[in-house]
């Protein structure tokens, strides 16, 4: 193994303070990364903000046309599931590998949860005429557009800007989970993280309750706004 | 990296988070105001969400100021972005 | 808090037993990951070429056909005659080739690759395999874009800017699949360059050999650093513009689409606010090499290293809040049009701050005219004519007029060919003895560097004079135009002048070549240069260091009194210097 | 061919042309500065055995001189620039006495609706005429400018204007012509395939005969 592939799991810096930021490499790469995230959300958000400030005329109705009850209910669900992330990551500090174990199973399950319940949501908008182009012709929401109960001019852009924000923060959801599950299976299950070593935690653990704050802020906007 | 800080209360920020997100539900759906002012509270009350989960679950308030520059500075940048955009449609 | 843990791995240079695929293709290697950017990023600089040379024939010699021509099909020029529909392609995959696959790659890939752990003196990356990923996922990029040049309707259409509508919408540009490949590529261009700025970043600020402390970064591992902040930042933007305008192409959302209520200026917003970054992101690292070139040709000091470390975040700074000025006549509010005119303007005094430094470095110096040093003064000579001429178009009245005119042409080349690519030609022979342990051929570098100012010059500044006659960019056939025909004669002289630069490039091509195996070995250290890649062999081993060496003092010290050589590398231990601090810990 | 700009044809080129010359001499003094030096030192500090250079890492003076000239042009430059740009672009720029022609662009042609004799748009005495844009001499001109499908770039060089059409805004540029002529107007932003045919006369008239043009061309499109 080559130096620098050994002090990737190291959870020291590979130098001194004056040498750098006092923070392992890894821990210090997710930041970068997710700095570089908060600019592609930006884009997507500002895009939504945006067209949503100039839209021609009034915005559609988020109360009508999504079902907020599930999706409030998918807001608890991952803020349960980043409280559960920090319990693993607090129980691995306090050299407690069976309890970070439990805690990590059930993130894996609450963000697993999360993007079933997104799916579902999916297909039932779908099913119900809202889709990613505005409203299907012939639906249940087009007979709404068509009774005036929803804006007709800014469906197309509810529709682009709601599926692309909601499916690209469903896909980072998915990303948190396959990576966790993937840190469980080859890392927590076979007892690699001790007291001294628990970097892949933290840091999975800092992209999870990242994607959270980024569900925090889009739930806000998308649905209750 | 031992843990230097104190640990902050987990589940009492849960707790937080949780009934924040009442908060915003009832505004948005029970409280009869204008939506403007609607608009800000809601912008208010995610923004106070996003930093409790930043601040303590991602640990911002405990790591040094180094770090959390690395945080701060997409932020403004994305700000600029967006009033940039905006002010498109008000001249 | 101590490292010896950290800092105590055993070395593994020099016993080297990774298979061929591992070590060549699937490398986690920094330098062969550069190597490989070099090869793969060369040849598509190749390809912009080749796309530009149609389109120079079209516009010295419209409707004519182009001598070997014939060989293209009939869907892009019948019987040689270039259609227009094909002229809109080359003009969009040019800019796209040379901006995305040649100069940014070129640049950020190779060099950021290869420079930041030799000369910040660690064994590699802090990420190897991310790296790897970053290099295939540009490779990936780079094919289906390619590709997309072979599909049926064609490649994309509507420039490298992309302008929605026209990109979003099939049924107005023409094309079909290359549009759509054009955005999937894009995208993974965002992923590659993301993925190489965050292990960039992390290398740099995390990995200094002891010693080497930010002040005493060479201005090269400065201007990368930067250049990483500013992709990691500006590409995530694109990448979102691009799955956005995907959408638009395939799955019917409206977002730039404003007969659905969409925004066509918000694509212009997105674009550019990665755009002007990404105008520095292929600026900067090239000032930061060509310093490093600078001040070991003329055996002095850089000349202010404070100054030009500040102008380069200056100019990352201002980089961000500039990007309105390409859109002054788009119909933004002109109130925010003169807030950008301001920034603009602003922008050029870090560059003027560079650009003396450089004159100063070199004023009082001891010139040797190496071919490095010989297109690092050319990069500044015309640096200088693309920064200036910049300020006219920053001039938001004078915009008016000159905006998507050749002068525009001429001043986005002068700072792309006269700067990056002078840098690059100066960037590559120099540390080409380290990347394959020869040197390239001086003599034929200086004929090929004496005929490429000389044309590239011939090409580009009459365009200036092109574009002050009102000549439209991006126009397949100017003599459409009345008041541009008495300006064809202009139109065939820079033609015959691009061919003859093509023609040089080939003088390049077959010397990288014959050097990679004739060259004259080169030994350690051929530029007598003082930064930390010079004391490793040529070329240099897998994981660089048996240990990390000690840095302790600035990149720069040429001349100096101390010694009697006129220079003093930065491992050198003079017996006045004081073992950094950080050093004992290191050593053991 | 000219070596320099061509024909002032309206108000403000004059004002633009009188900037770009200003540009050109400041950033002229700057480029004869920057390359004679370049050539002096190159010839004057080339490799000459047994020398060594004059080791120096600075002066904070020069470079404070060299940071606060370029400064202080620029700002002022951006002033004097955005005095005039106001004055062209400014949100309130358009002569409240302007003549509104309408222009709306498509692939590949300029549709010019003129106001037709009672000098207002969107009255029914409106006519169309394409790829022909007639605009009376010494008269402010307003032209609201859309666009049917793509970008187009509304650009007649004579008048130093250029005003992009985007699909989806309605934007309004002003000139006043004043030397009567014939002259092109071309499209300048990439609109497609046909984007360099996307060309249209203009014709700049005295007041009487484009009085007598309007009538004439007024019958022939109801006819």
């Amino acid at each position: 193994m080559t130096h620098a592939a050994a002090t990737v799991d190291q959870m020291r810096p590979p130098y001194p303070a004056e040498r750098g930021l006092d923070v392992y490499n890894t821990k210090l790469g997710m930041w970068v990364f997710l700095a570089s995230e908060v600019m592609f959300f930006a884009a997507l958000i500002g895009t939504y903000i945006i067209l949503r400030f100039g839209a021609p005329g009034e915005w559609a109705k988020p109360g009508i046309v999504l079902n907020i009850k599930i999706t409030a209910f998918n807001t608890f669900l991952l803020i349960c599931s980043s409280v559960s992330m920090v319990k693993a990551y607090a129980a691995i500090q306090d050299g407690d590998p069976k309890k970070m174990r439990f805690w990590l199973l059930l993130t894996i399950l609450g963000g697993a949860t999360f993007v079933g319940i997104q799916v579902y949501e999916y297909i039932h908008l779908i099913e119900h005429g809202f889709v990613p182009s505005g409203v299907r012709e012939g639906s249940e929401l087009a007979e709404l557009v068509a009774k005036g109960q929803l804006p007709a001019a800014t469906m197309g852009l509810y529709g682009s800007t709601f599926f692309t924000m909601t499916g690209f923060h469903g896909f980072h959801v998915t990303c948190g989970v396959i990576s966790m599950t993937y840190l469980y299976l080859t890392k927590a299950l076979p007892g690699k993280y001790t007291k001294q070593s628990y970097g892949g935690i933290e840091t999975v653990g800092l992209y999870w309750h990242f994607v959270d704050l980024v569900w925090i802020i889009l739930f806000t906007i998308v649905y209750l706004i | 990296m031992e843990t230097a800080h104190k640990r902050p209360n987990y589940i009492l920020i849960w707790v937080y988070l949780a009934v924040l997100t009442a908060a915003e539900l009832a505004l948005a759906f029970k409280l009869p105001i204008s939506p403007n002012i609607k608009l800000l509270l809601l912008l208010f009350l995610a923004i106070w969400k996003a930093a409790l989960v930043g601040l303590f679950f991602m640990h911002l308030k405990f790591e040094r100021w180094n770090l959390r520059i690395m945080a701060i500075i997409p932020l403004p940048l994305a700000v600029i972005f967006i009033l940039a955009g905006m002010s498109e449609h008000i001249w | 808090m101590t490292t010896v843990a950290a800092t105590a791995h055993p070395a593994p240079a020099h016993h080297d037993d990774r298979s061929f695929i591992r070590k060549y293709v699937f490398s986690t290697d920094h330098k062969i990951i550069g190597i490989q950017f070099l090869f793969v990023s060369l040849f598509f600089l190749l390809v912009g070429g080749l796309l530009a040379m149609q389109m120079r024939w079209q516009l010295g010699f419209p409707g004519k056909p182009m001598p070997g021509g014939g060989v293209l099909p009939e869907t892009m020029a019948p019987g040689g005659v270039i259609l227009p529909e094909y002229y809109i392609q080359l003009v969009t995959m040019h800019g796209t080739f040379m901006v995305f696959f040649a100069i940014m790659p070129l640049l950020v890939g190779v060099y950021a690759n290869f420079l930041i752990p030799l000369k910040i003196g660690t064994h590699d990356m802090a990420f190897p395999r991310i790296n790897m990923w970053s290099f295939w996922s540009f490779f990936a990029a780079g094919l289906v874009m390619l590709a997309s040049l072979f599909v049926p309707d064609g490649a994309a259409r509507a420039g490298w800017t992309m302008y929605a509508p026209l990109s979003a919408r099939h049924d107005l540009s023409g094309a079909s699949f290359g549009q759509e490949m054009w955005s999937v590529s894009i995208i993974l261009v965002g992923l590659s360059s993301i993925l190489g700025s965050l292990n960039y970043i992390t290398t740099i600020i995390n990995n200094r050999a002891p010693g080497m402390t930010w002040f005493r970064l060479p201005l090269s591992v400065w201007s990368l650093f930067i250049t990483a902040i500013l992709g990691l930042l500006a590409l995530p933007v694109l990448s979102g513009a691009a799955i956005m305008l995907l959408f638009d192409q395939i799955i019917g959302t409206h977002f730039f689409d404003p007969a659905a209520g969409g925004q066509a200026l918000l694509w212009q917003h997105l674009f550019w606010f990665f755009g002007h970054p990404e105008v520095y992101i292929l600026i900067l690292p090239a000032m930061g090499m060509v310093s490093d070139i600078i001040a070991n040709g003329s055996r002095k000091p850089i000349f202010g290293y404070h100054s030009m470390v500040f102008a380069i975040v200056a100019i990352a700074f201002l980089g961000w809040i500039v990007w309105g000025h390409h859109m002054f006549m788009s119909g933004m509010n002109p109130t925010l049009g003169s807030s950008f005119m301001v920034s603009t303007l602003v922008i050029a005094v870090p560059s003027a701050v560079k650009t003396f430094n450089w004159m100063g470095t070199m004023w009082r110096g001891n010139l040797r005219f190496t071919v490095p040093m010989l297109n690092a003064v050319a990069f500044v000579a015309m640096f200088v004519i693309g920064g200036l001429s910049g300020i006219f178009m920053a001039a938001t009245p004078v915009d008016m007029f000159i905006h998507d005119t050749y002068f525009i042409v001429a001043h986005l080349h002068y700072v792309l060919f006269g700067g990056s690519l002078f840098a690059l030609f100066a960037a590559i022979p120099y540390w080409y003895p380290k990347m394959f342990g020869r040197l390239m051929h001086e003599g034929w570098g200086k004929v090929h560097f004496w005929l490429t100012f000389i044309f590239y010059n011939l090409v580009f500044f009459p365009m200036h004079i092109l574009g002050m006659a009102g000549h439209m960019r991006r126009i397949y056939d100017p003599t459409q135009y009345a008041f541009l025909q008495p300006y064809q004669p202009m139109n065939e002289f820079i033609s015959i002048s691009a061919f003859l630069l093509f023609a040089t490039q080939i003088i390049f091509f077959v010397n990288f070549w014959w050097s990679l195996k004739r060259g004259k070995p080169s030994g350690l250290n051929p530029w007598q240069d003082n930064g930390l890649e010079w004391t490793l062999p040529s070329p240099a081993p897998h994981g660089n260091w048996e240990r990390v060496p000690t840095v302790y003092r600035g990149p720069y010290e040429f001349s100096s009194p101390q010694v009697p050589e006129d220079y003093l590398p930065q491992t050198r231990r003079l017996p006045s210097d004081r073992e950094p601090a950080a050093a004992s810990a290191a050593r053991h | 061919m000219h070596w320099w700009l061509p024909l002032k044809g309206s108000t403000f080129a004059g004002e633009v042309d009188g900037l770009f010359l200003a540009i050109t001499i400041i950033t002229g003094i700057a480029f004869v500065l920057v390359e004679v030096g370049l050539i002096w030192f190159v010839v004057k500090y080339r490799q000459r055995p047994g020398r060594k250079a004059f080791y120096t890492h600075g002066s904070t003076r020069a470079e404070v001189i060299w940071t606060a000239i370029p400064a202080v042009t620029m700002v002022a430059l951006g002033l004097i620039s955005n005095h005039y740009w106001v004055r062209i672009k400014g949100r309130n720029s358009v002569p409240p006495n302007a003549y509104p022609i309408a222009i709306h662009a498509k692939q590949f042609e300029w549709q010019v609706t003129y106001p037709g004799p009672d000098g207002k748009l969107g009255t029914s005495d409106d006519f169309t005429v394409r790829n022909q844009l007639h605009v009376p001499v010494g008269r402010p001109i307003v032209v609201r400018l859309t666009s049917e499908d793509v970008i187009h770039s509304f650009f007649v060089p004579v008048f130093r204007v250029k005003q992009d059409a985007v699909p989806g805004m309605d934007i309004n540029a002003w000139f006043q012509a004043t030397v009567p002529g014939t002259y092109e107007l071309g499209c300048a932003e990439l609109c497609g395939l046909g984007h360099y045919r996307m060309r249209a006369q203009v014709f700049v008239q005295s007041q009487e005969d484009y009085d007598a043009w309007t009538k004439q061309a007024a019958q022939e499109a109801s006819s």
